[in-house]
């Protein structure tokens, strides 16, 4: 019998769309979809879908120069991981930051979120190559 | 994907915006529009209804913090009607309950004075 | 003022999946998300939901050797352009046609199908690097 | 995205399949397990509940398609209940509509006759 190949073991869900407003809904959606396949409760695919919205909506409102997303859904060891990157021109790590919670401003909210709905968030800042956010989300049992 | 938004006058000067559908970095500008519009002609006491609303993202939930801020310049207030348990949750983590009036349904948003 | 970039023009979702049964709601709900941005009516939404469905699904069932399924969404002047591309060992062209449907039997509606419910539908045919679907909806009016 | 299947016994010997949710590539087999194990027992009366049925493809008209094949070795039939536009309008498309009997609910599926 032959091995399975890497595919076989790990499914890669792949989107790309364009950095505007109005396709956030698609990654949203699809991102939902893929969740529902790996057996995710309503309420923890409510949060993936936020997640990745915020992170898409963070890409199109500060990613200077991006003109595409791409969000990479990955079936992981109980769980799914998901990065979303951009092609813009980056920021200084410290910049990916909320801000306090206490303060009433509009704005400032959408890394908290992502940080309070996922599981582990990691983001990697390239001034050569725009933002590239790695988030889990494991399954809860 | 889309958000419909009514807007209605109720008693007590108070008008209700009626929101269906989903918030969010594409679809907030709209309401943003219609809660302007309302503060613009003077009407601060805000009754926002987000019964039939079944997502909202950090851009909704900075509309609404927006108006909030507008009306209270004018001694104004927003009270929101939500139900949906994920929505709820939204508020509950980001501390945004304690800044807006939640109710469960519009009489009960009605009866809480200002 | 800088004169507007290709992706400005031409909006394009791009969508790539495992060449597996468990995948298939995935790219159907995004390509009906992608139509509902596009102000397709919900008839015509199921429509393309569908035809995408059928093209996956021959992928999967059809195209030996295929791990992968690309599926890409375009903003065509009043409707859309949908690519399904499989990377399996394709087939001849004449084998890309369903029963008559008189014939009552198990399969063969898939082609059909997809014919009936896009306006334009293409086959392209490579024995070396598997079959491209090009089809198109009309947005009604 | 998935489908539930429960199936229950009614008078005259019909077996009802009622099913409730998306039949695709993916969850068709279920519904074809379903429909085999019934016609193994010896039931070849069945009436098939699309009312919640969302979505069809051509793999889940197959699953149907392949059950009327069998139970018409034994004199039986596959009686459909579908009020869904766009599923009715499926079987329209393929010419189903000719060789299944679809009713608009379960009472009018249980008189007409086999
Ligand atoms: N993809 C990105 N590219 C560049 N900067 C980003 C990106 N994502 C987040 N940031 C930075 O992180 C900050 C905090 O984001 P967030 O918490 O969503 O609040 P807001 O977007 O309202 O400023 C942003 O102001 C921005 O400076
Ligand atoms: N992506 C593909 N790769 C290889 N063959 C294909 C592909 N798509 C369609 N075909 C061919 O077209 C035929 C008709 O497909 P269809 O009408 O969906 O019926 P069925 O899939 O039940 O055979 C298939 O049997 C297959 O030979």
């Amino acid at each position: 019998m032959p091995l399975p190949q890497p595919s076989d073991t790990t499914d890669t869900v792949e989107l790309r769309i364009p950095s505007k407003a109005e396709w956030v809904a698609v990654a949203r959606l699809a991102v939902a979809a893929v969740a529902s396949r790996l057996d995710f409760s309503i309420e923890d695919i409510e949060d993936v879908k936020l997640a990745v919205a915020e992170a898409c909506t963070n890409c199109i409102q500060h990613a200077a120069g991006s003109d595409q997303i791409e969000i990479v859904c990955e079936r992981a060891p109980g769980g799914l991981t998901v990065r979303v990157r951009d092609n813009g021109r980056g920021t200084r790590p410290e910049a990916i930051q909320s801000r306090r919670v206490e303060e009433t401003r509009v704005g400032g909210l959408g890394v908290f979120l992502i940080r309070s709905l996922m599981d582990t968030v990691e983001y990697d800042v390239h001034p050569d190559c725009g933002t590239n956010l790695v988030m889990t989300k494991k399954v809860s049992s | 994907m889309d958000i419909k938004v009514t807007v209605r006058a109720e008693r007590g000067g108070t008008y209700v915006v009626d929101l269906n559908g989903e918030i969010d970095v594409y679809t907030s500008p709209k309401v943003k529009d219609a809660l302007g519009d309302l503060i613009d002609k003077g009407h601060y006491n805000l009754l926002i209804n987000l019964e039939k609303v079944r997502y909202i993202d950090s851009t909704g939930l900075g509309v609404l913090i927006g108006g909030l801020k507008r009306v209270r310049e004018h001694g104004g207030s927003v009270r929101l009607i939500c139900t949906n348990p994920q929505i709820r949750k939204i508020f509950d983590i980001t501390g945004l309950v304690k800044i807006f009036g939640i109710y469960d349904d519009e009489e009960a948003a009605m009866r809480a004075l200002v």
